[in-house]
């Protein structure tokens, strides 16, 4: 068993953790940082592999992940914040207007 | 600068009725008008160009309790005009409980004075958009500056209870 | 035995070094008032020692004694968290700086730098990232609303000039090639990087001034506005590590602006470190002079100042820079 | 314009010109050259100010051949707008009055000057002591005794 | 400098992308800037095609021909295209006009336009986009990329035509233009591919390449060539105006006027008679086709020119002027003489792009009156205008000297040496209309007294020097124009024709004996009549417009029919629109009502419907819960992974 | 449904920068204010109703704690006041004395607004300079009076003691020292583009808005109110000096600093111009119900009667009323004296500009930053002394 | 020498869990502040665990970009949102809930059952066998404007859209 391994599986449980937050947390903005943890879950994979491969690939992979969650922060953020501008609330269950 | 006489000419010329005394003291005109007649007057200072009073210095009341006056307060408006510069003082009678028409619409500056006369001698003025105690706190009971208010106050040697007047001031 | 030595010269130098900054950061408070006095046609601190030298140490005696208060509604992990943080980030930059070459010492060649890591520069704004939520969680966890606008200015603050303090610093990295402040420094040795970037070291000191909220970029403390903005509830020994940190930026501040423009601790006739610390303390010099003579400005107009003026002209520098080098 | 009175726009205007940096740069050279002038702190307990001859200090009643001269007509204390002085008036066997009391609150006291002004025998005076300390309100009660030479509440430093 | 061809049409493409995209925050910035970009484009574009028209000259003759490959542009099976630019006498001589003439005008409409607010970067994109089309067009090496400018061009013109698109008139006289065009493409794009299969099915070389395509042209039978060339013909027409496809032009005079003067008369029209000119080898071996080409072009300079009596309206008058003068060039190189044809391409782009700017400027300084019978007396008011105009009249008219004179007579010289005396009577006949029709403009607009209308009358101005200075540049190229191309007959040693004769003749197909040698005595006889014929049209205007003003008002009155028939141009339009347009309308709704209604609109309903009841079906799944579509995409997650995982 | 955008804010009475305890309730937009509402009466001490129980010459030190920091010229306005009431005219060398220390309390006065205000924006330095000039004119204050900050110098009809030459010394220096430290003031506020960028198109207050707020002095001036009172209505030898009043136009913060500034140097000239003119004569009018001097009282029993007579029942009033108003450090201040024939003022007013100039704060700061409420508050240059009373 | 190896190792471990129980601290944290901390220092340990395994150039930016810059805009909308809100509140957990936590169950074990092929015994980190220029800033560099050019060029096009919308989102109505 070499490190990777031990990455793989903080990855595979730092992910299912991500995963059970969004699914579970009310707050939108908990949420949001729930589906970065899984990003960041995925990025350790990435990396694990990138060490254990001895590729660059997967590294590389990580570098766009990272500009892909800062530009999903800078618009879900802004969401957000327009959000509870316009309803007073950023809690999932209310925000459920999407219905029809 | 217009002589005084001539000012006390002028308003009285045009508001006969509502005059009710004139003088001319040191140099300054003073004029006492009817309350009623009160708006109708400052609006004829403002408008008219020889006069333009386009400034209100100060409002504020006189106390004439130990002479038991009947009308029981003057409400006294020092009045200036910034382009013809000369003043006047604009006084008016009003008896305790009565009210006063508020020259807040007239001129602005009526807002602090006006709010303060209210608060130190309970007069009220009527049209005042936010007439509150403005020095005293809020919940005060007296009007300190009322004759019949002695300088030490009520409660002078009254311990000073915090809790009492926190729910006045939570009010607020 | 060789190891045990390695390992002696190691904590023994980490010691001095960080023992030495904190002296520093404690005199550069006994500096700043000096000089401020000076300034202002006054003497500064005259009573504790000779010229209140001892002063620094009395205040630090004093912060202790007083009363730690954490207000009734604040978040108490968070708050005593936050100058902590704040603390921490700004000593540990320090560890990356070069301070001198290399001395000879049981044998050894040491180097005058406590980690020699060659993403230095990374390593720099990492921390900078990290330290600023000191400011942003104390103001946050104070539950006061003086302190939450403090810590909103500090955050905006922070997002919006680390970008153009990148930017300059990559044009810096761009003459040197290479991330390493050890390698900046090396590459100095003839021409110092204020000559071949001078538009760089402006803007470094503009952007070092808002990264450590310095007048006129004070918007996290604003003492007129926001009656001391972030740290407005702290007292006694949390609040000292607010203010040791801020002087430890100061001091950090000049010490990169150092290394990154003004050749690190090149310089004739004296050794190393003597000519770094006296490159520093003239860059804090000019920091506290520069105090005393602004007014601050406003966040509104700090903001369209980093975003508007600021991050272009970086851009620029960055872009006329990779041109100029990628000719010659 | 009305006679007397001139704008300020065209200051405002010249203001302009100079550009952003160079006004920068003179307030750092102005505050420089303050940098390196002299300073104007005084070391207060070990360095003092030269005060000038009407200084308004704590009262002094003055003696003459070993008497007050006071003859403790209450005129200061009637003067004295907060009520500071209180004097209690007696007569001697010889007919003379002088004050049995005199008590000055240096707490109350304004130091407004209105009692040296009134005093008919110049009886009482400042004197140009400024710095009187203590701990204790009681303190501040000055009897007659300790008005004639208070120079001793001259603060030394510690 | 040959190499760096492509910058001529990458300068007005920057202009494009320039003015296209930042255009409406310059034109708040700084009009100034805009125009610059954009004649500054086209004047590089005129410097590079100059300094290649030098290096070219050093050349021996027979070097004269480059191709520049830029870049492949598709590959598909058998066709191969690159965008590739040739270039050689024809091509240069082209571009150096079109960029040259281009380049005034784009000055000229700095003054015209400038009234012109919130379009003017349009204004000019559209220009500029013209100006790389066209280039395309003329610098193409093979079909394709001409094509795409030839499109290009088309979608100038329409966009330029409809230019003030708020008047509804101006906006269907753009649609017009552009459907006229679409019908000669279509004809342009059959002989294309006629063409491209034909050449490949006989030579085994499948190409598009002008000059592999023509080098092979002589192995197919002819009568493929000739229809080959009657396709491209249409194509011609359409763009060049020619019967029966010429109704457009006269209508697409509610562009502005530059716009006028620079495609429709000087660049875009020439673009068919240049194609044929391309295409010497093809129509020298399908002559039937170039029968049609010269009997065409005949009959249309004719029918112009005696449309061009009767109207009113200047820039009309000028625009069937156009079509006639057209028609000469196709006559010309119907008659096999290429290189006469485009001589007239030159120098008629010189005088007519004048005296479009003329009228243009007459236009300007009587504040968009257009109506001949509102102007007069403007000799002295606008003087450069008057003077540059006159030059322009003399030189259409043929007079000796000037630049007309001399292509014109080369097309007739060589209309009657290749033995189509008929023909050659139209074209001479058509000469002298034209002199008088020219003529009656001149006199109607700047002599006799005033009818302009009187508060017009007071703004009467010369216009600015951004619109004078081009005009008196054009002025002087029309006078002088003429002397690249002085016949042997006159001394001169037709050096324009012995500089594009090797375009020409590449084919392998001899030329020479098309021409029947003409004596001396009777070339000079044709001139003298040609002149003649001139100088008699312009004393009928004179008599006529200045003299007797009565005559032509009596003339109306003796032949109304003839009038009227002339005034509203044969009823062209009218048959059109009973031939083609009623029909195809009938077929249009018969069309609409059952294709589309019924069958098209009753599958994609059905679908819809269909959707629709499945989706009310799943709207229940629907909750609005963010963390309920997580489940659904765990799921998805869930069976991925299980499958990549395990199986 | 929507959220609450908006959040209150207290500023004061303990904040560094309300100069004093005055309190303002703001509402807030993020850092945009949409509502302020100025609370006073911390500070309230009921001056106007102890002078009530005062004779009219115990009431004067009561003025000196109105604006405390230019109390002279609250003294002046006071006695005027009792002296337009009792139609007396004062000594020509007095009335010069009180201009010379009137103006030199408002240049003290202003001294304290550009150092707080200069404060308020972060420039520390200022306020250190202008106490250190500060201190010169209190050395001269001092060498007149006696007293610094409180001098209490005017007396009714006249001042308490005559000047000596020490003091025209220092005031000569300090007139020839002056202009270039106000050069250093503007060199480093005027000319610095962060202060013009703080202060300009700040609190913008039109001419109308102005005069009908009551605004007087640098404010209102600023606004283009062309109201002095020193030139409206001339008191105590003012129309014998040759001085100017700057006025500006657009009303904002910046042409408040800049009027203010100018003010500094038309307040050297006319010191100048009193000093140098200085005529001799007595500095106490001689009239009899009032004070008679110490020479006399020594001396002559008529004048300790006297003097029983003026401290322990004072003297009385006609009976009428009077308003007399100096143009103060802060705008018009006025005195409103009402006499009953009494020997005390039966009713007193005092209308003190920044009361009015508070009033218009709300006026000037909604739809500004919270940050600009400082610079407005340092622009009005507020005294809270004089405001609560 | 052992104590240089197992010094690592030993980071290595307590960063391993550390980053796990911040994990689970960020989803059981009441108080979203928390959470956001809680978050940073997961990231903190992921940071560390990418040192370990020597991209150091990795960790730096993911300390910068996510740590620093995410999280501060994550805390800065907390701040702006829902500060005062009450987070405690019943909380009742829906079907569909279950089920997914089902689904993530089963993921889980899945990704562990691939993830554990080697589970044999402590080998230690395998780091010796890197060459010493993988994960450097060069080494990276040269592969993201070589090979990585093209997706290098389209991220950049997704932050500048991210840019725009962000800033067209943000921007406040005109109307009011």
């Amino acid at each position: 068993m070499h490190s990777h391994v031990v990455v793989l599986f903080l990855s595979a449980f730092l992910f299912s953790i991500g995963a059970i937050g969004v699914l579970v947390r009310k707050n939108a903005i908990i949420v949001f940082m729930c589906i970065e943890l899984m990003f960041n879950a995925a990025n350790l994979a990435l990396v694990g592999y990138s060490h254990f491969l001895k590729s660059i690939d997967g590294v590389m992979l990580v570098l766009f992940v990272l500009a892909v969650a800062a530009a999903e922060a800078g618009v879900g953020l802004a969401l957000f914040v327009l959000l509870f501008r316009n309803k007073g609330t950023i809690d999932v269950d209310k925000l459920n207007i999407l219905k029809w | 600068m217009a002589k005084a006489k001539d000012i006390i000419k002028l308003i009285q010329k045009k508001h006969k009725k509502a005059v009710i005394e004139a003088e001319e003291f040191r140099g300054d005109p003073i004029v006492k008008v009817k309350k009623e007649k009160l708006i109708e007057v400052c609006e004829f200072l403002v408008k008219e160009k020889k006069l333009a009073y386009n400034l209100l210095v100060d409002v504020t009341a006189v106390d004439f309790l130990p002479y038991k006056r009947t009308p029981r307060f003057d409400i006294v408006y020092v009045l200036v005009s910034v382009d013809n510069e000369h003043r006047l003082i604009l006084k008016t009678e009003v008896d305790e409980g009565e009210k006063v028409p508020s020259v807040y619409h007239i001129w602005k500056s009526a807002n602090f004075p006006e709010r303060e006369t209210y608060d130190m001698f309970g007069i009220e003025f009527e049209g005042h958009p936010d007439l509150r105690r403005l020095l005293m706190w809020p919940g005060y009971e007296h009007y300190p500056l009322r004759k019949d208010f002695p300088t030490k106050g009520y409660d002078f040697d009254k311990k000073w209870d915090p809790e009492q007047i926190k729910d006045n001031v939570l009010k607020y | 035995m060789d190891f045990l030595i390695d390992i002696a010269i190691t904590v023994v130098f980490n010691l001095i070094v960080f023992v030495g900054l904190l002296l520093i950061v404690a005199y550069s408070t006994w500096f700043e008032r000096k000089l401020l006095g000076d300034f202002q046609l006054r003497l500064g601190p005259m009573r504790v020692g000779f010229h209140g030298l001892m002063q620094p140490i009395a205040d630090a005696i004093k912060s202790f004694f007083k009363e730690d208060v954490i207000p009734k509604n604040a978040d108490t992990v968070v708050f005593i968290l936050a100058p902590m943080l704040s603390f921490v980030c700004a000593l540990g930059v320090i560890a990356v700086i070069p301070f001198g070459g290399t001395v000879h010492i049981f044998g050894r060649d040491v180097k005058l730098i406590l980690a020699d890591i060659d993403v230095s520069v990374l390593y720099i704004f990492a921390l900078a990232a990290l330290g600023s939520y000191g400011c942003v969680l104390g103001g946050y966890a104070s539950y006061n609303k003086y302190s939450l606008v403090g810590a909103l200015r500090a955050s905006a603050l922070m997002i919006s000039y680390e970008l153009p303090f990148a930017l300059t610093i990559i044009a810096v990295v761009l003459v040197s090639g290479t991330l390493s402040f050890s390698g900046i420094v090396d590459a100095q040795a003839g021409l110092w990087n204020i000559v071949k970037q001078p538009v760089a070291f402006i803007l470094a000191i503009i952007c070092g001034l808002a990264e450590i909220n310095r007048t006129p970029f004070d918007m996290p403390e604003t003492e007129s506005e926001l009656a001391c903005g972030f740290n407005v509830e702290y007292s006694s020994m949390k609040f000292s590590m607010f203010f040791m940190a801020e002087y430890c930026h100061l001091f950090t501040i000049s010490a990169i602006i150092t290394t990154l423009f003004l050749g690190g601790w090149h310089g004739p006739f004296l050794p190393g470190p003597i000519w770094f610390l006296i490159k520093s303390i003239a860059l804090m010099y000019f920091f506290i002079w520069e105090r005393s003579t602004y007014p601050r400005l406003r966040i509104d107009q700090i903001m369209r100042f980093g975003w508007k003026f600021l991050l272009p002209v970086s851009l620029a520098n960055l872009v006329v820079t990779a041109i100029v080098m990628t000719i010659f | 314009m009305k006679k007397g009175y001139y704008s300020v726009d065209d200051i405002r205007e010249a203001l302009r010109k100079p550009g952003y940096v160079t006004p920068l740069l003179k307030g750092l050279r102005y505050t420089f050259k303050m940098f390196m002038s002299k300073d104007v702190t005084i070391q207060y307990p070990t360095e003092r100010r030269q005060i000038s001859e009407r200084w308004r200090g704590i009262h002094r009643l003055l003696k003459e051949n070993d008497k007050f001269k006071c003859v403790g007509c209450g005129l200061c204390a009637e003067v004295c707008p907060p009520k500071a002085i209180t004097i209690v008036t007696e007569e001697s066997e010889e007919g003379e009055r002088y004050p049995s009391k005199f008590q000055i609150d240096e707490l109350r006291c304004i130091f407004c000057g209105f009692c040296v002004e009134v005093c008919p025998k110049d009886a009482i005076e400042y004197s140009k002591v400024y710095d009187f300390v203590g701990y204790d309100k009681k303190e501040f009660l000055l009897e007659k005794e300790d008005l004639v030479n208070p120079e001793k509440y001259i603060f030394q430093g510690k | 400098m040959i190499k760096y061809v492509w910058l001529v049409p990458f300068f007005p493409l920057i202009g494009v992308l320039i003015n296209g995209i930042l255009g409406w925050k310059l034109e708040k910035i700084n009009k100034g800037i805009i125009h610059w970009i954009a004649c500054g484009a086209v004047g590089l574009s005129f410097l590079v095609v100059w300094m290649i028209f030098r290096e070219l000259l050093n050349l021996p003759p027979e070097h004269r021909h480059f191709e520049i490959i830029v870049y492949n542009w598709f590959t598909s099976g058998v066709l191969s295209v690159n965008v590739a630019y040739l270039v050689d006498p024809l091509s240069i001589t082209m571009s150096l006009f079109v960029t040259g003439v281009g380049f005034l005008i784009h000055v000229y409409s700095i003054g015209y336009m400038g009234h012109d607010e919130g379009r003017y970067y349009r204004y000019f994109t559209y220009l500029n986009l013209f100006m790389f089309s066209m280039i395309n067009l003329i610098l193409a090496n093979n079909f394709v990329l001409m094509f795409l400018g030839w499109e290009g061009v088309g979608v100038c013109s329409y966009l330029l035509i409809g230019f003030w698109f708020e008047n509804k008139e101006f906006a269907s006289a753009g649609k017009k233009a552009f459907v006229f065009n679409r019908i000669g493409d279509f004809g342009f794009v059959l002989g294309m591919f006629l063409l491209f299969f034909s050449v490949g099915k006989y030579t085994d070389i499948y190409t598009l390449n002008f000059y592999n395509a023509m080098s092979h042209v002589k192995f197919i039978p002819v009568a493929v060539a000739s229809a080959v060339g009657i396709l491209l013909f249409i194509g011609a027409t359409g763009k060049s105006a020619q019967i029966p496809l010429y109704v457009w032009l006269p209508d697409a005079m509610a562009g502005p006027t530059p716009v006028s003067a620079l495609i429709h008369a000087a660049t875009m029209v020439t673009a068919g008679v240049y194609m044929v000119a391309r295409c010497a080898p093809l129509y020298l071996h399908g002559h039937s086709a170039m029968e049609i080409v010269a009997i065409i072009g005949g009959v249309t300079s004719f029918f112009a020119a005696t449309m061009a009596i009767a109207q009113y309206d200047i820039k009309k008058v000028i625009a069937y002027s156009t079509i006639s003068q057209l028609g000469y060039m196709f006559l010309g190189v119907g008659v096999a003489a290429f290189s006469a044809g485009v001589f007239h391409i030159v120098t008629h782009s010189f005088f007519k792009a004048l005296l479009f700017l003329g009228a243009g400027s007459v236009i300007h300084a009587l504040s968009g009156e257009q109506d001949m019978r509102k102007m007069g007396g403007l000799k002295d008011k606008i003087p450069v205008t008057y003077w540059t105009f006159l030059i322009a009249c003399l030189a259409i008219s043929g007079i000796p000297g000037l630049s007309g004179f001399f292509s014109k007579d080369e097309i007739l010289g060589k209309t009657f040496a290749s033995g189509h005396y008929f023909l050659w009577f139209l074209g001479t006949v058509t000469a002298g209309l034209t002199a008088f029709y020219m003529f009656r403009v001149l006199f109607m607009t700047f002599f006799g007294e005033s009818r302009v209308e009187p508060d017009v009358a007071k703004h009467i101005h010369e216009s600015p020097a951004t619109m004078t200075v081009p005009m008196i540049i054009l002025a002087v190229l029309s006078a002088i124009g003429g002397y690249i191309g002085v016949p042997h007959l006159l001394g001169g040693s037709n050096r324009i024709e012995s500089f594009l004769e090797p375009s020409f003749s590449y084919g392998g197909i001899e030329t020479e004996n098309l021409f029947h040698h003409v004596p001396a005595g009777t070339e000079y006889f044709l001139m003298i009549i040609a002149v003649l014929v001139g100088l008699a049209g312009i004393y009928v205007a004179y008599l006529f417009y200045m003299k007797n003003k009565s005559i032509p008002e009596n003339l109306v009155k003796k032949y109304p029919t003839l009038h009227k028939l002339l005034y509203n141009k044969w009823y062209i339009d009218e048959i059109y629109e009973a031939v083609f347009e009623k029909p195809g309308h009938f077929l249009g709704s018969v069309l609409w009502m059952i294709w589309d209604e019924l069958i098209v609109d009753g599958i994609v309903k059905g679908v819809s419907n269909i959707v629709r009841g499945i989706g009310c079906g799943l709207r229940f799944v629907q909750t609005g819960s963010v963390q309920f579509y997580a489940v659904g995409v765990l799921l998805g997650i869930v069976i991925t992974v299980t499958y990549f995982l395990n199986f | 449904m929507a959220a609450e955008r908006t959040w209150k804010l207290h500023m004061g009475p303990h904040h560094p920068s309300t100069h004093g305890v005055l309190r303002i309730e703001l509402e807030l937009e993020g850092e945009k204010v949409l509502k302020a509402t100025p609370i006073i009466g911390q500070l309230h001490r009921g001056i106007e109703k102890i002078a009530e129980d005062f004779t009219f010459h115990q009431a004067i030190p009561l003025t000196d704690r109105l604006d405390y920091t230019a109390a002279s010229l609250n003294n002046l306005g006071y006695v005027l006041a009792v002296e337009k009431l009792l139609g007396i005219e004062v000594p020509k060398r007095a009335q010069y004395l009180r201009v010379i220390i009137s103006e030199l309390s408002r240049i003290m006065g202003h001294h304290l607004w550009i150092g707080s205000a200069a404060l308020d924006l972060g420039a520390m330095t200022v306020v250190f300079y202008t106490f250190a000039d500060r201190e010169i004119i209190m050395e001269c204050i001092e060498e007149a009076s006696g007293g610094r900050l409180t001098p209490t110098y005017m007396r009714i009809g006249g001042v308490s003691k005559d000047v000596n030459e020490k003091f025209i010394e220092k005031v000569k220096y300090f007139v020839d020292m002056f202009p270039e430290k106000i050069d250093g003031y503007e060199t480093l506020l005027t000319d610095n583009i962060i202060w013009r960028q703080r202060n300009e198109d700040l609190a913008v207050i039109s001419y109308d808005e102005a005069i009908n707020l009551g605004l007087t002095g640098a404010v209102g001036r600023a606004s283009g109110v062309n109201y002095d009172v020193r030139k409206a209505f001339p008191y105590s030898s003012y129309e014998d000096f040759d001085f100017e009043v700057p006025v500006g136009s657009k009303g904002d913060a910046f042409d408040r600093y800049m009027c203010r500034m100018e003010e500094f140097r038309q307040s050297v000239r006319i010191i100048k111009q009193a000093i140098e003119n200085l005529p001799d004569g007595p500095v106490m009018a001689d009239i009899p119900y009032l004070n008679p001097p110490q020479e006399k009282v020594r001396t002559d029993i008529d004048a300790l009667i006297r003097r029983f007579k003026f401290v322990l029942e004072g003297f009385h009033a006609p009976k009428g009323e009077v308003y007399q108003s100096v143009e103060g450090s802060k705008g018009e201040l006025g005195f409103y004296l009402y006499s009953d024939g009494g020997s005390k003022p039966y009713r007193c007013k005092i209308k003190s500009p920044c009361y009015i100039h508070v009033s218009a704060l709300p006026a000037m700061v909604e739809g500004y930053m919270l940050s600009d409420i400082i610079t407005a508050i340092g622009g009005l240059d507020i005294v809270l002394g004089e405001i609560d009373r | 020498m052992l104590a240089e190896l197992m010094i690592p190792v030993i980071i290595f471990f307590m960063a391993v869990f550390f980053a796990m129980g911040s994990g689970v601290m960020v989803v059981c944290s009441k108080n979203p502040v928390h959470s956001a901390l809680w978050m940073v220092s997961t990231l903190f340990s992921t940071a560390i665990i990418y040192l370990i395994l020597q991209f150091d150039f990795i960790a730096a930016i993911q300390v910068i970009v996510y740590a620093g810059a995410i999280m501060m805009l994550i805390v800065y909308v907390i701040m702006l949102t829902s500060v005062d809100e009450e987070v405690r509140r019943k909380y009742r957990l829906r079907l569909y809930q279950i089920v997914g936590l089902a689904f993530i169950v089963i993921i889980f074990v899945e990704l562990v059952k691939t993830g554990s092929s080697h589970l044999t015994g402590w080998e230690g980190l395998d780091w010796k066998h890197i060459p010493e220029t993988f994960g450097s800033v060069k080494y990276i560099a040269h592969q993201l404007f070589s090979k990585y050019v093209f997706p290098f060029e389209v991220v950049s096009v997704l932050l500048l859209a991210a840019i725009a919308g962000s800033v067209v989102l943000a921007k406040k109505d005109k109307k009011d």
